[in-house]
């Protein structure tokens, strides 16, 4: 199950979801908003998403952990919109019967999400500017997008 | 000419300065119709770092673009 | 911080006490009580623990994991006592800048916990069977200790 | 002689009928000692298969016991 939330995530509930009487390991991967990013003060992120694909890749996502790893639970959640300090940004969750599927699942899953899903991530600096993540190009310096100094 | 929908996202909207718009365009694949709208509004991300989708789907960026075709241009993704 | 717990164990409240606004990742390990091991149906646990030798050696742990990774927090608890199906036997939390060190660091606190902490696990089983894991040796056939069927 | 306080967990717990006991031993090492008491008391796990504790510290079979000692023997550990 993958979504897009706009609203807060609940990992409790998240969590409830994925009960399974046969699931001898459940591994959680949360993204966590931090407060730097290359050395610059960051003070909040905007998250946006082209949602149709993103549902549909996040979707194949996981379905191609349950086709790699003995599984037997998989979710993927990703926030949207402008979140603070702490807030989760994405939480994966992988029951199996055994560890190493789990773990190894879990993190397929966020690596995969991470390079794939159309999400687009905005930081905005202590400084007062702001910077599409991965989209700065050369010649920008003093732009509003400019990259944050490494 | 064919008429598309385009959605705009990230950088794209914001240099954009709007989300969607309607467009009558004499481009034949994604990769044209970037070009084209790349020359007109400044986008500042060269057509290399930009993949499409055409009606929700990933498509090549030399695939035929068609009458009522809604595309998006998709920006680098965020990667961690 | 490393913990033996005799009272059922708390997720949210073990998370929460990881907070960090320098954290990007937090990678969690929950061991459930599973039916099933090895083919036999399994109706609850005991796990009993050598408290001292298990806090030393689980404090251990969680150091060389700090050690070898990047890590900004690192928590394992383990249950004792008797646990029913679905029951959280342990957790392990771990966060850091990037997710790449929480993995790691994650997996190898539950590998080394599994491998080293003075803690044992019977299984009761549908039958009414009962086996100390990995404490069966050859000959017992029919004991109350005799291992599960393969 | 000396006298040793000894803990039993799990499988030797239950093999031994108590959780502890206090001993007079001619056994200077874990490993004579778990050797007397898996004759006297039947345990099923060869000595090979137990590690030694000696006042709440990992220590080698092979390793002095003291007068006074608090020795614990430790089955295979449950492994996940």
């Amino acid at each position: 199950m993958f979504r897009i939330s706009p609203a807060p995530l609940d990992p409790a509930a998240l969590l409830r979801a994925l009960t399974d009487a046969r699931a001898g390991a459940c591994v959680t991967f949360e993204g966590w908003v931090r407060n730097r990013n290359e050395g610059q003060p960051v003070l909040s992120l905007e998250y946006e998403a082209y949602i149709p694909l993103a549902v549909t890749e996040g979707d194949k996502i996981l379905a191609e952990a349950r086709a790699k790893f003995s599984l037997l639970g998989a979710v993927c959640v990703h926030r949207i919109g402008h979140l603070a300090l702490g807030d989760l940004a994405v939480w994966v969750g992988v029951t199996a019967e055994h560890r190493g599927a789990a773990f190894d699942a879990c993190r397929y899953v966020i690596d995969e999400a991470k390079a794939r899903l159309p999400i687009w991530k905005k930081e905005h600096y202590a400084s007062g500017a702001t910077a599409w993540i991965n989209c700065a190009t050369r010649g920008e310096h003093g732009s509003p997008d400019a990259p944050p100094p490494a | 000419m064919i008429t598309v929908r385009i959605q705009y996202f990230a950088i794209l909207r914001e240099q954009r300065g709007l989300a969607e718009e309607t467009l009558a365009t004499a481009a034949t694949t994604p990769a044209a119709l970037y070009d084209e709208l790349r020359t007109s509004h400044a986008f500042t991300l060269p057509g290399d770092r930009i993949r499409a989708a055409v009606n929700d789907t990933f498509v090549a960026s030399t695939a035929p673009l068609r009458d009522g075709d809604r595309v998006v241009f998709i920006p680098p993704v965020a990667g961690g």
